[in-house]
This record gives C-alpha cells, structure tokens and sequence, in this order.
C-alpha cells in the first residue's frame, strides 16, 4: 500500500469523490488556482474546471449558506473554510440552518454538505491560526463532527462524510498534514462515521483522545510498554454525536481513564467523555478520570515559549500516562 | 380602446383574475388566523397583509412549474403561488402532524415543501438569501434554467448574509431575484432609523447588479420588474435587486402591539392604498371583474378557509415522542 | 422587601446602573421606543433619552461589535439580543473579538461589554424561540456566562456583570420573566459572578442545576421532603466559568448527584459538571452522576405535544430526583 | 511659481517630508522584516508594501493627537504614524515580551496600543469595521470631537462585518472613514471573483454616504479625500468610504508563493508605481527634497531599522508561565 501524508489522503479523497459524483463540488477561498493555501485541493481545478471547484470571495457565511442551499437542491458540495479559526462568521448559517434543515422540514429537505476546515496548533499560528473550535458544535444536534488522527481514517471518513446525507464538519489538524503518514490503499472505501477506532489494545490505563494527540498517545504507549505498562488507545474518530459504547467499553476494560485534548479544558470534548463514563461505568473505575488538555486561556499564543507551554506534546502526555498507571 | 396595463405585459384577464383570487386567498387566510389567535385557538400569527401585491406580482412573474423560492415569514401569497393550499397553511397554523412545511414543528409563517420548490425557512433573518443563491449556482451547473427568489424585509437587508450573498451572486452571475418587502417597520423600528440609503435598491450597484424600486400595492409593477429580472436571469445576467414598497397593515405578529410606535392614522392612511381594494379597483374599471365574478370569488374563498379551518383543528398533533424523528436521516 | 418578577428585576438593574453610570448605555433590536420586545428596557428611552437607549438596525453582529468598540473605548455597553437564538451572527465578534481582546492586547484593552438575551423554552416558541445556547460558548475562555433563576440574583448578578471588566453574556429564562416572582431589595447590591449558590440544604441526593430548573428542583424537594428524602440544591448562577469549588463540595456532601439542564443533554454544561465531579470527587460517590437534559435533538418543536414532550418540568425532575433517592 | 499640489492641500514641505519619511520607514521595516524570516530568524511577515501611500496620506489627514484608529494587518505606515516605534514593530516581529502589541501574543501585523488610540486587531478580517463605528458612537455621546479610521482590504469588504458597521454608521451619522486598501489581490483571488461592482466605493451609496476612489499610490491624492472625510466627520455629517486603488507587491505573506497565480510582468508593471519611487520624485521634482536629503532620510532609517533589530533580536521572550495572564481582569 502507498504512504502518503494526512494532506495527501485529503486530495485523494476529494479527487476520487468528484470523479465518483458529478454533483460533488467544491468551495471556499483561495481552493482554485492557488489549490488552497494547505494545498488540499491541489489538482482539482486543473482536473475539474472552475464550475465545480470555486474560488468564492472572502466571506465565510455565504460559502455556508450558498453551500447549503446548493446541498438542498441535491448537490454535495465540501466548503473549505480557511482556518477553523475562521468558520465563526458561519456559525449562523452552521448551527440555525445546516443542523436544523431535516429536523425542521420533518424529513422534506436535508442537507448534505461538508465544511472542511484546519484546526490545531504547534505550527506558530498564534491565536487565530491553532484553535481547535470542536467544541462549539459539540452540542448541536443534526450536525457530526469528524477529526481524523491517520491518513487512512482521513480519505475513509471524507469519502463517507461526502456522501453522507447530513451536515458533517471535517477538521483536519493542519499540523498533522504534511508530520503523518500512513498506509493509504489506492481503491475506494469508507469509513463508518460516528465509530471510534481502538488504536491500540491494553490493559492497565486507557487513554481517549482523537486528532494529534493520538499519535501523542502511541509514541508514549510505547515507551511505558518497555516498562511493562500497558495502555489502551481509543481514537475517537467522530466526537459528535459520540460513540458511547466503544467509551464505555474502552474505560472498563482498565478502569483507569486518561482524556487529552488539544482544546481548552473546560467544556471540551472530553467533559462529555467523562459525563458518559461516570455515567454508565463508574464502579469500574479505579482512578478519577483524569484530563489533560490546553490551559483555560483563549488560544496559543506566537511567541515559541508560551506557544510550547500551551500545546500538548509527547511529554506531556507520557508524563500524565506514567501518573495514571501509578495511581 | 387603449391597451389596458395588463395586456402591455402580456398577462391576459384570467392571469390578473388569478392573481386577484390568490391575493384575497392569502389576505382572508390571513384574516381567519387572527381571528382563531384572538379565540386562543392558535398561539401566533405573523402576516402578509399589505404585502400580497408585492408576493403575487412577484409569484407570477416566475414560472410556477420550475423555479425555487426561498420565501420570509410574511410571504404567503408566495407560497400560495407556488402549490401551497389554505389547508397546507391552516395545518400550519394549527400545529398538526399533517402540515407540510414541519409536521406543526415549527411556526406558521416557516415555510418549505420540496415538492413545490420551496427552501425550507428559519426564524432567523435573511439566512435564506445564501441560499436561494446556492440554489441558482446548482441550477447553472446542471444547465438547469431555473430562477431562484429571496425575499425579506428592509430591516433585514442589514443582516450581514444580505450583502455576502448579494455579492456572491454577483460575482457569479446568477439568476437571482432579491426580493426586499419593504414595510417601512421592522417591528418598531422604522426605516429612517434602519437604513441610512434613500432606496434599498441603492444597494444593487455595490454587487453589480440592477436595483429597481417599485410601488408594493401595485401586482403589475412588481410583476413588469420582476419579469424583467426572471428574464434577465435566465440570459446569464445575473441577479436582480428589487424593493416593494408597501406598508405593514398589521402588528409585526401576534404577540405585538404597534400602538406603542405608531400612529393610528398612519396606518389607516396606508389602509387607502390597500393592494386588495385599488387591485379590485383596477379590475373593475378595465372590466375584468363584475360585482358577481367578485362575490363568486369572496365565496369560493371563504369556503376553502372554512374548510382549511375545520379540516385543520380537527387534524391530529404529531405524537410526542415523534419529537425524536428526522435528527439525522434513518 | 418589594416582590417583583424576574424581568422587572431585569429592569431595576439596567435603570440603577443607568442611573449610577453615565458610561453604562443600551443597545438592541426594539430596545428604545418600544421597550424591548418582553419590555425588559420599559421606560429606559423615556429616562435617559435616544443617545443611551439604541435602537439599532436589524444585524447582530454589528450589534455586537459596535458594543466592542465602544466597550474598549472605555463605556459599559449592554447589548440585548432579542432572542439567545439570534446570538448566532455575533459569535465571530463574541468568540474572536471580546472573549480576545484582554489576552490578545496583553492587558492593554479590556473589554467591559454585557450581552443580554432572553433563552428557553416553554413558551410555544419552537425551535428558535426556545433554544439553550450557553453550551456554544461555554468552552471560550475570557468569556463569562451568568444564567440566574431568581429575580434576586438577576438584579444582584446583572449589576455585577455591567461593573464587570469583562464580557459577560447573560441569559435570562424567557419563561421565568413574568413567572417567577421574589424579594428583591430597593437598594443597590451586587451577587459575586463565578460563584454557585445553595439555593437548598439537604442531606440526601444533591441537584446541580440553573435557570428555571431550580424552581422545578426547589418545588420537586418538598414532596420529598415529605418521604423523608432530603434534597440538596446548588444554583450554578453562573455557568462558565464553572465554581468547581462548589460543584465538588455539593457533590460530596450526599454522594448522589443529579444535574439537570432544559438544553440538549451532549456536550451541555452539565458535561462539565460531570468531568468535574468525576475529577475530583470519584470516590465520594454513592451512584452514577445522572443528568436529566433536553433529549438530543436539534430544539423544542412547536406544537404542543412535542414541545412537553422535550421541556424539562416539575414531573420529571421530581421522578429524576426520586429515582436517585432510590439508587 | 505655481502653487505646489501639497501646498494647495495646505501641506507644508516639512508636512510632505514627513510623510515620505514615513512611508519610507515602513517600507524599510517591511523589507528587513522579509530578510530575516528568509533567513529563518522570525516565523512569519506580512507586508505594507505597495499601500505606503494610501496609509500614510490616511494617517496624515487625521488627527494623531486624538483620533483613533483600527487598522489591518498591512497598515504598518498607519501605526508608524500614530506613534509606534520602529522597534515596537521588531518586538512584535521577534515575538517578544516588551512588544507593545501584544508581549508577542500574537503574529506581526496584529497591531494595537491603547496609549496611541490603536484599537487591539485580530486575525479574522473585518472585524475591526464595527469596532471603529463603536469608538465613534462612544466618542459622539461624550460629546469628544474624535474621528475613526478602520481599513481593510477588498476581499474582506464582503465580509457581513462591513456591511452591517457601515450601515449602523451611516444610520447614526458617526463621524467614521472607512477605508478599503484595494490591492487587487485577496490571497490568489483577483478582485474580478470578489466583487462584481465597478468600484468598491460604489457601495458607499447603499449605506447613505459618499465614497471615493482614489489612486493608492499618490499619498496627496488619498490626503485629500481623507481629509474630506475627516471634516466631514466632525461636521457631524457622517462616515465616508474611501478606496485606494494600488497593488500588493509581496506575495500574501511570507507562508505565500505569488507565482502560482500572478504573472511577474504584472507584478513588475505594478512597480514601476510604487509610491516610495514616484513620491520621491515629485519631492525632488518640487525642490521639497534633495538627493542629499534624501540620503540623509535613509541613512537615518537605516539605522533606526538595525538598531530595532539588534534590540528585539536581544530582548526576552515572556515567561511560557505568563500565557496564563489576562484572560480576565485581576
Ligand atoms: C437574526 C434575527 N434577529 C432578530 C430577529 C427577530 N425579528 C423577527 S422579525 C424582525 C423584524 C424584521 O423586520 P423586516 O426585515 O423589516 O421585516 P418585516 O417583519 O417588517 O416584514 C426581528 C427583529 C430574527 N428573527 N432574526
Ligand atoms: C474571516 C477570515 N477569513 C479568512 C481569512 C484568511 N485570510 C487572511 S487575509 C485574506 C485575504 C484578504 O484579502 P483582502 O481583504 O483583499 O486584503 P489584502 O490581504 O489583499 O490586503 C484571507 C482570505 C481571515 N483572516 N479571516
Ligand atoms: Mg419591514
Ligand atoms: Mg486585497
């Protein structure tokens, strides 16, 4: 099988998916000519023409909305908002009308459009090119929100959340895209959205995490396998709406539970993970379930120093693995 | 004899007989909606009245077999246009399983029903621009001759999505009608402290696009630019801006008094101008209308809204537990 | 001491601050001539005239951030949405702009602006008449989110918020406004933002909950009380931030832990108060953390079947907190 | 000896001289800026170069003492001139503590400083329009005679933000100058796929005020329109919006490669007016400036422009620790 980057399974992806459906199309600032400024859509306008890959003016809602509105016609189309940073002018158009077309019509009219953005930090952005704004959608019903971690798990779920029939936001951690890669095979597949994926089996802590910590996660699994610590790794995949069973299963199978997290800590994605442990498997539990994640600041700042103090690394997350299975 | 006004537009007596009937339809639905509000049959009303010149010119001047319209709250006479039935509105109004724009999930005056082309609606203002414009490029890519309407009110061309929207189909040139109802109140605000321009139609050229004023209480004048710009949208020229002027005839909904910011002369001098009195009018004096053809109309009507109102309390809620259905689709 | 209702307390507030502050001035949809559209700024335009009472056009984003501006100038803006569902256009001024503009200066702008907006359902309202939207923003640090039940609290806690040197969004329960009624002093106090309050001391099962639900939780723990179940009650009041220290001192005091919130229930605020309690207080418990909440759906619908059917009430919270006592 | 064009405007040849300064001090920053991130010694630049011209005649028609302004990332002749030092720039640059804009918080270009009325900017274009409209509404209740000055690029003038802050200023006749540096250029987009009116200034119309197009590369001419607007300003007669028309040099930023999209003879044809050559000139031409002058004005930048360097390559970073200050007040 091919290694390609986190980018390239993204490009692959759309590419195979505009060439499967002529009603796939895509839009957003700068995806045209330039072939976006990560470059995921490299190719596309040469291979599919400026009438299905547009170069929209800069104004997020409107790449929303007339996203939408082409999506209820029945179109498919994947709107690349520029930053995750930058998809807040779209809340309106995201959470009133792309989340609540089905429910609202009573199954008439539906909306399958994807918003592609990249999130994260590490790569000097400051504070509004490294958010990860999960959070914010994580409580919208009608809406899924998809954060691949490996290059394979990107062009399965984009395939799937492309031709899936609701309103699916797909963040891609803009650190991962050229740092990961992976076995990608070259035929089309999918994968299933909503289904979180056991990254690694174990059996004295389990660790919960998705995006880039993920790989955090591993590097420090093995490290504390050499001294006979065993962890398990359950990539959450889709982390709204979430898949209760694969945590509810993955926290009792050790009874020791780490949450990571790139986001700030309070109202992130993993006090949800912690409110369906305790609630459905609390007398499995051996330790308080730890989190760790960003400091309750409003984002990375530039300057290296404060940039390193605020992101999550692999010391980090191997020290709080070590105190978890010590506990 | 001269050409009468219609005929120069090439609408023949039944088309402007239609248009009169589906004004009163929607002004006597309208009308019934307040009266079971005030008998604490429904729990809110927001209106057309005032605006049914503006909704039919405009309605008409589309074709009703393939173009999509994303109406605003008041647009009634839009939706009636487009296939909607006084039973289809009453179910609405009353909330019951049966209604076809959210089986009673949402309030009267949200419209959608695929089936007729109508973008399903929110509460929010002016989403629905983006949209209609998002219709239209889907229609050009598939080489689709269709033509989207927006509509929505002047307080609401301040929003944001307005602008962006209008400036994407600009750029794309798509065949778009903006239409913008002004009432002149956006509930108590009135325009002078809404908008500093003199027209809203001022706004066109900023997107490259025509913007035309006309007179709201006048069918044919919103239906001559609106032809226009169905035409010209339909030449590859882009969209079209056009402002209805007209006055809001009622509270803003029924949960409203329009006593604390208005006068009542005010509105009963904006009542003279009533679309559905000088409409008549018109008709009558080009002997399109006898006194009987009209009575047979007002008839015709008042059945169909008592049957809509009968049918429509008697129809059964959706279950509670429905409540769950149609998050995602199943 | 005056019984007054929740909105006339809303009312005394904004008039006593207006009076106290010639900095503090009003801004909104309807807010002047007409009083807002629940009549929460009734006679404000009449007393302090059209330059601090604003009735602006129609788009809340500007509503927002001309409030910004005018905040970082150095007035106390109060910005009313006119519903908490139409806070949506103003989430890139409210989430990029004030949350940002203390950390992002380095503490050389502050942002003193309070937004106001009327939530909740009940109301025949449907789905965008009716909606809980703090859990939007309740994962942005350097926002502040105050959400009060009782007209005591909404005077004393407004106050606070206008004097506030931060943003602070305040969510007031529509249906509360003319439904609940209390004591509230003439005289001018202020209620501390980021504390919880026990709005009831029990023995047996603990509530953690805001907004109108206290008053089902309060009516619910005296039938109890007459089974001899003993129901402690803490009030949130303010919902982000969340006062840990109280959530945790509640929760181990009877070791049975009930938290209820009328928004969706994944990823609500209640997420966070379960992450916390399971964070630091794991081993106090007696039972899993429950959470009764709004079913996961896009918002409450508007015929009146589906709309019990989704709105928490006295009912379900009294058999909630039963079966708890019973676990 | 005819009057001199600055002369008319009632610029004085120290005014004019200054102005060049100015700019030329920009452009020397922006130029060192591009060296040392080639040279891997900062992460990031985003440069003024092109719109010298148009920031500088800005800046110079308001007031520096006391009006305020909220300038975008390029506006680094903007807040040179309302008191920013060369080496706050280069601290910001370097990401340092004592970087007044931010204690390096933020990327180059983030721009703000209480003390010399900069309003704090963000990232996300536009929103600094209605923040603007904000000060000028403050500063009318207080009865101050400030005007507001917020730019932005064209792209981002379709962006809802200036749509609905320029209506509310328009509305509220606040005293405010909005000014869009169009350089023809949003990232890859030409402005032919951004908007698809003539001018940006032909917006103006829709939100009651005047607008104008000026060339970008003649600070006189911007001087001008902005000086116009300022006085209107404080007439109480309302915001204006002006364009400058010039052209982006540099690529976006320094993460940008321009090659993918623009040819190099169009970039080389936009050169040949740049400000910086073409100002000189006119100084020289009008015997405002000597070549010794000149030498002299760039000696002295230059090592205005080291010494900057030289200190914020030196000074500290803030502690990691500190990224937990000021998320709310202490
Ligand atoms: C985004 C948003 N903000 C506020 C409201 C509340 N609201 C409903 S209608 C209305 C006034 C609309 O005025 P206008 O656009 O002139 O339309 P009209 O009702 O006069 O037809 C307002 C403020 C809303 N529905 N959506
Ligand atoms: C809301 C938002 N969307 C996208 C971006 C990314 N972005 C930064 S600058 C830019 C182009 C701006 O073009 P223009 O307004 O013409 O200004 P210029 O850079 O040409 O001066 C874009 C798309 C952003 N900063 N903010
Ligand atoms: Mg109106
Ligand atoms: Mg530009």
């Amino acid at each position: 099988m091919p290694v390609i980057s986190y980018i390239q399974a993204v490009t692959q992806a759309l590419r195979e998916e505009m060439q499967r459906d002529k009603d796939v199309f895509v839009l957003g600032e700068d995806v045209g000519v330039r072939g976006g400024v990560f470059r995921a859509t490299d190719g596309l306008y040469e291979e599919f023409g400026e009438a299905r890959v547009i170069d929209t003016p800069l104004a997020e809602s409107a790449i929303a909305g007339v996203g939408i509105g082409a999506a209820m016609y029945g179109k498919r189309p994947v709107a690349e908002m520029q930053f995750a940073d930058f998809i807040m002018p779209a809340v309106n158009q995201i959470i009133s009308e792309a989340a609540k077309i089905r429910y609202r019509s009573n199954n008439d009219f539906y909306c399958p459009i994807t918003i592609r953005a990249p999130y994260g930090g590490g790569v000097h952005g400051a504070l509004y090119h490294s958010q990860s704004v999960e959070a914010i959608f994580a409580s919208v019903p009608g809406l899924k929100i998809v954060m691949p971690s490996t290059p394979y798990d990107v062009k399965g779920l984009l395939k799937a959340a492309i031709r899936d029939d609701d309103p699916v936001l797909f963040f891609e951690h803009k650190r991962a895209y050229r740092l990961i890669k992976g076995e990608v095979p070259e035929e089309d597949y999918t994968l299933p959205i909503g289904k979180a994926d056991v990254k690694r089996e174990g059996e004295d802590i389990t660790v919960i995490t998705y995006g880039l910590s993920v790989h955090f996660a591993l590097q420090a699994a093995e490290k504390l396998e050499k001294d006979g610590i065993s962890a398990h790794i359950l990539d959450l995949r889709t982390v709204y709406p979430l898949d209760k069973d694969a945590i509810i299963e993955a926290a009792s199978k050790t009874g020791k539970v780490l949450l990571i997290t790139e986001d700030n800590k309070e109202g992130s994605i993993m006090s949800e993970v912690a409110a369906i442990i305790s609630e459905h498997c609390l007398f499995d539990l051996d330790a308080p379930i730890k989190r760790l994640a960003g400091p309750d600041v409003p984002a990375m700042p530039y300057s290296p120093p404060m940039e390193k103090y605020f992101m999550i690394n692999p010391d980090k997350v191997e020290k709080a693995m070590r105190e978890l299975a010590e506990f | 004899m001269a050409e009468k006004r219609h005929e120069k537009l090439g609408l023949s007596d039944q088309d402007v007989l239609d248009m009169f009937e589906t004004m009163l339809l929607a002004r006597k639905i309208d009308e019934r909606m307040w009266l079971l509000n005030r008998a604490g049959k429904i729990p809110f009303v927001i209106s057309c009245q005032g605006q049914e010149a503006a909704q039919i010119g405009a309605a008409f001047a589309l074709d009703r077999e393939k173009d999509w319209v994303a109406p605003y709250y008041r647009d009634l006479g839009i939706v009636l246009a487009f296939g909607m039935t006084a039973k289809d509105i009453m179910l609405s109004g009353f909330a019951k399983a049966e209604d076809p724009n959210s089986g009673g999930r949402q309030m009267p005056g949200h419209f959608g029903q695929r089936e007729n082309r109508i973008l399903t609606g929110s509460s929010p203002v002016t989403t629905q621009v983006p949209h209609a414009v998002g219709v239209a490029l889907a229609g050009k890519m598939d080489g689709e001759d269709i033509v989207t309407y927006a509509s929505f009110g002047e307080g609401s061309s301040n929003q944001g999505d307005f602008h962006e929207a209008a400036n994407f189909a600009g750029v794309h040139k798509l065949p778009v009608i903006l239409m913008c109802e002004n009432n002149k109140y956006a509930i108590s605000v009135p325009v002078s402290k809404q908008l500093a321009c003199e027209k809203v139609s001022d706004r066109a050229i900023g997107y490259g696009m025509p913007g035309y004023t006309v007179d709201g209480n006048d069918p044919l004048a919103v239906y001559e630019v609106c032809k226009e710009a169905a035409d010209r949208g339909r030449r590859g020229e882009g969209p079209t801006l056009v402002e209805t002027v007209s006055y809001r005839l009622t509270p803003h909904s029924s949960d409203d008094d329009d006593r604390a910011y208005r006068s009542r002369e005010e509105v009963e001098e904006a009542k003279k101008k009533d679309s559905i009195i000088t409409f008549a009018a018109y008709l009558k004096e080009n002997g399109v209308m006898s006194d009987e053809k009209e009575q047979e109309i007002q008839e015709r009507i008042k059945k169909l809204v008592d049957e809509a109102t009968e049918y429509a309390e008697n129809a059964d809620y959706a279950a509670p537990e429905s409540a769950m259905n149609y998050v995602y689709g199943e």
